[in-house]
């Protein structure tokens, strides 16, 4: 669909949500995803994405119990 | 205006009616099934809402969520099922909702007996639920007050955002009195913007225990149940001008007791009678100003053990002698009241002040 | 559409353990209300456990509820407001424990609301202790050596007991995987179609994961519902008295 | 202060009598109070209640001491006839309360209520009869006046016939002969 209308489906990432419960790591079908070494504000180690391997599928956004990622269109 | 003979739950019920009520819901269990069963067909004539809940706590829950929705609500029930509401009054008082809550008062604790009796005065006026509340307890004598504090019920419980009781008991259930009945009116559901209607274009609203979002909610909740307690007496005075002995009676009782107050007075005994109409808050400022002549008190009480006097010995800084007649299951007679404190007269002169 | 934003009705983080499936299920929730223009009008009537934590970070209108209760004031609010989309959100403690008595008495009177009720097999805020759901053997710290039937009864499948009830929908789901949060978001999402249309009552029950309690990580948990709980917990609709949702 | 009990068997519509005196004293301008007091049962049982009639307010509605007992039944005698006060009136109904010696310090009116309901085919109309005797014997109101008190009373309920009023004045009238 995106393709059609020339748009992109772009990841944004709100790491700071994150709880690590890593549920979005193997529902990745692109393995784009990984833990930080970092430490976030709520004390855990958040996750984070590969932009280039990144497809924008949705898959992370419809697993995260955290709303941790959002999938918006862009041109 | 007509008069009209009525029951007095059936009055009770229509009262509710015609104070706007437009949700009911309630379990079945005598003596106030009447009410439940008045309100279940009057309530689709007006427009209003019946439901017959699955138990008591479904019954107080429903008139919960109704009066989260702005909608005014009433739920009533008896002895084993008034104890089954108090989880929702106490939740209801918490979220500062309005809600009228009725228990027609039978005899007993566990399942006891289905006639009159007084026996759930603590339980009115001392909390049943849990909790840093408290309640205005209204306690009519007759089938118009039945209806008239039902009424004002309502009211309060607008004015105060809090559940107000109206303590009956079978003898009032049941009889037959001529009542004046008021107009009929119309409660805005929508009038409170605090009430659940879904969010709109605002902010989404939260009803819940207010103590979430009133900051120093101790000082707050305090000061709302002192205002009421100083607002909100309300009782009745007789012939305690120059009265040797007051009966303190409530209800059905104090009707008993006015008796007895003429009784004494023909045969030269100088009684009076306090009737509080307010359980809480309890009329203390009615014991306050009482002559000197007044030397004790007696609490006439339908029930085995003495419950008002307690609040009558607090009024009165526990300063002067108060007696009981406990008539229990019974339904006194006015000559037995005015023995009684005729001996009980004699006891206090002689310094004697016990029970 | 491609576009996955998080939904309106998602105002604040949510407070839930980290790998708790109400996350999952308040998001798709909050996705059928604004999909379904509801958002503004919807009135929550919320249990008592960790449901509780959605007071402030979904923002819907709320009722917070005495624990068990939620169906009875959603019987209360529905009556009085028959135009407001009216639902509960509960954990299985409430609805099926202590409030067995209402959540069943709402579906027997085919109360026009929606039932949104979570089951992780586990009293979760009170610190996991034995819920009707907890299955055969689970370990709690009420029934720390296994659940044992003989004392305890069967766990309990809300489904079978509301299957035969003249009733507007019924579904289970569980938050496991995409496919299963898609199936999920059906269904809640047939369950607020059917509320509207006047369908009568209409519940979704979500098997969802609790590794708090559970004492399991996150993906070991998914995958204890995929294998075991689902064997107690059969997903699917089995009552749909409308058409299918035109999504 | 007038205070009445009526009782008899459940059924006999003796709740209803009291109730209808109880109407047409509040319609005539009086206080009044109806209290009941009836058996478990719905039907069958003992059934009685207390109306007082007043011009000034009503304290207590309970009556322990009456000015008249309507009584429809033996058990009703047994239980009340010693709390009618001295001079009080006793009307009992002499189709079922027969070959019985009443207090000597009553006005006592027996009245076949039953047999003359059956005779005018009105076997509902046996309390109505009651009534009659009652306020003949009492002169609480003018019979007239009662009598149109009934009529409005089941006009108001859509279920009068003339029946109802010709039970009533069957009652005057054998209080009167009494």
């Amino acid at each position: 669909m995106s393709k059609k209308d020339n748009t992109k489906s772009v990841l944004t990432l709100h790491p700071e949500r994150c709880k690590g419960c890593r549920y979005c790591i193997p529902t990745c079908p692109k393995d784009a995803i990984s833990i930080s070494d970092r430490i976030n504000q709520k004390g855990y180690k958040p996750v984070a994405v590969d932009m280039e391997t990144c497809i924008g599928c949705g898959s992370c956004y419809t697993i995260c119990p955290d709303y941790v990622f959002e999938i918006k269109e862009v041109q | 205006m007509a008069l009209k003979l009525m029951k007095g739950n059936d009055a009770l019920a229509e009262a509710a009616v015609r104070a706007g009520c437009r949700f009911f819901g309630g379990y079945p269990i005598t003596p106030q099934s009447e009410i439940l069963e008045y309100l279940s067909k009057r309530m689709p004539e007006v427009g209003g809402h019946f439901v017959q809940s699955e138990s008591e706590l479904a019954g107080i829950s429903m008139v919960h969520g109704a009066a989260a929705a702005g909608f005014r609500t009433m739920t009533s029930s008896s002895g084993p099922g008034f104890s089954l509401l108090q989880e929702g009054i106490s939740y209801i008082a918490s979220a500062e909702l309005p809600a009228v809550i009725i228990n027609v008062q039978r005899y007993g604790s566990g399942l006891g007996d289905i006639f009159q009796a007084q026996g759930d005065y603590f339980q009115a006026v001392k909390g049943g639920g849990h909790g840093d509340y408290r309640m205005i307890v209204y306690a009519p004598a007759s089938i118009q007050e039945n209806v008239d504090f039902t009424t004002l019920a309502f009211d309060k419980a607008d004015e105060y955002r809090n559940p107000v009781l109206v303590l009956s008991d079978a003898s009032i259930a049941s009889m037959m009195e001529p009542v004046d009945l008021p107009e009929m009116h119309e409660h805005d559901p929508n009038k409170n913007p605090e009430a659940a209607r879904g969010k709109g274009d605002g902010p989404f609203k939260r009803i819940t225990s207010t103590m979430y979002y009133i900051e120093d909610f101790d000082t707050y909740v305090k000061k709302k149940y002192d205002t009421m307690a100083a607002n909100e007496e309300r009782w009745e005075s007789i012939q305690v001008e120059d009265a040797e002995l007051v009966l303190v009676a409530y209800g059905i009782t104090s009707r008993i007791c006015k008796e007895a107050v003429m009784l004494a007075r023909e045969k030269g005994i100088k009684l009076g009678l306090i009737r509080p109409i307010t359980l809480w808050p309890f009329p203390a400022k009615a014991f306050k100003a009482l002559p000197d002549t007044v030397a004790s008190f007696m609490t006439v009480e339908l029930s085995p053990m003495p419950m008002i006097q307690e609040d009558v010995l607090l009024s009165l800084d526990a300063r002067k002698p108060v007696h009981n007649f406990l008539a229990g299951m019974n339904i006194p007679e006015p000559i037995d009241i005015v023995e009684k404190a005729a001996d009980c007269i004699k006891q206090t002169a002689k310094g004697a002040c016990n029970g | 559409m491609v576009e996955r934003l998080i939904p309106t009705a998602l105002v604040e983080d949510n407070k839930f353990c980290p790998g708790c499936g109400h996350g999952i299920i308040n998001r798709i929730l909050a996705e059928v209300l604004d999909e379904m223009k509801l958002t503004d009008k919807a009135i929550g009537s919320m249990a008592v456990g960790c449901a509780c934590l959605m007071v402030d970070t979904f923002g819907v209108d709320w009722i917070q509820s005495p624990h068990g209760r939620a169906a009875a004031l959603a019987t209360g609010i529905k009556r009085c407001r028959p135009e407001n989309p009216v639902f509960t959100y509960q954990g299985d403690g409430d609805s099926m424990s202590i409030g067995f008595s209402e959540t069943m008495y709402a579906a027997l009177r085919n109360e026009n609301i929606t039932a949104i009720l979570v089951n992780n097999g586990i009293f979760g805020m009170t610190g996991g202790q034995m819920a009707p759901t907890s299955l055969p053997g689970q370990k709690t710290v009420t029934s720390p050596m296994g659940r044992n039937t003989d004392l305890t009864g069967q766990p309990l499948n809300i489904i079978n007991q509301m299957k035969d009830l003249n009733i507007g929908y019924l579904a289970r789901g569980s938050v496991t995987s995409i496919k299963n949060i898609n199936r999920v978001k059906k269904y809640i999402r047939n369950a607020f179609e059917t509320q509207m249309s006047g369908g009568g009552y209409s519940m979704v029950e979500i098997l969802s994961p609790c590794p708090t309690n559970w004492k399991m990580m996150p993906d070991k948990s998914l995958e204890h519902i995929d294998n075991t709980v689902t064997t107690y917990y059969p997903l699917g609709e089995f009552v749909k008295k409308g058409g299918d949702s035109n999504e | 202060m007038n205070s009445i009990i009526c009782s008899g068997f459940g059924g006999q519509g003796i709740l209803t009598a009291g109730l209808i005196l109880a109407k047409i004293s509040m319609d005539g301008g009086k206080q009044v109070s109806w209290v009941p007091s009836y058996g478990s049962e719905m039907r069958g049982g003992t059934a009685s209640c207390a109306i007082k009639v007043s011009d000034t307010e009503i304290y207590s509605p309970f009556i322990k001491e009456m000015n008249t007992l309507v009584a429809m039944n033996e058990a009703s005698v047994d239980q009340f006839e010693s709390l009618v006060k001295p001079g009080g009136v006793l009307i009992s109904n002499s189709t079922i309360i027969q070959g019985r010696t009443f207090r000597s310090d009553l006005k006592v009116v027996e009245v076949a209520a039953t047999a003359i309901s059956e005779e005018l085919k009105n076997i509902r109309g046996a309390n109505l009869v009651m009534l009659g005797a009652m306020i003949q014997a009492t002169g609480l109101f003018a019979p007239e006046f009662f009598a149109d008190g009934i009529d409005a009373y089941f006009d108001a309920k859509g279920r009068n016939t003339p029946l109802n009023r010709e039970c009533y004045m069957a009652g005057v009238a054998a209080a009167e002969q009494a």
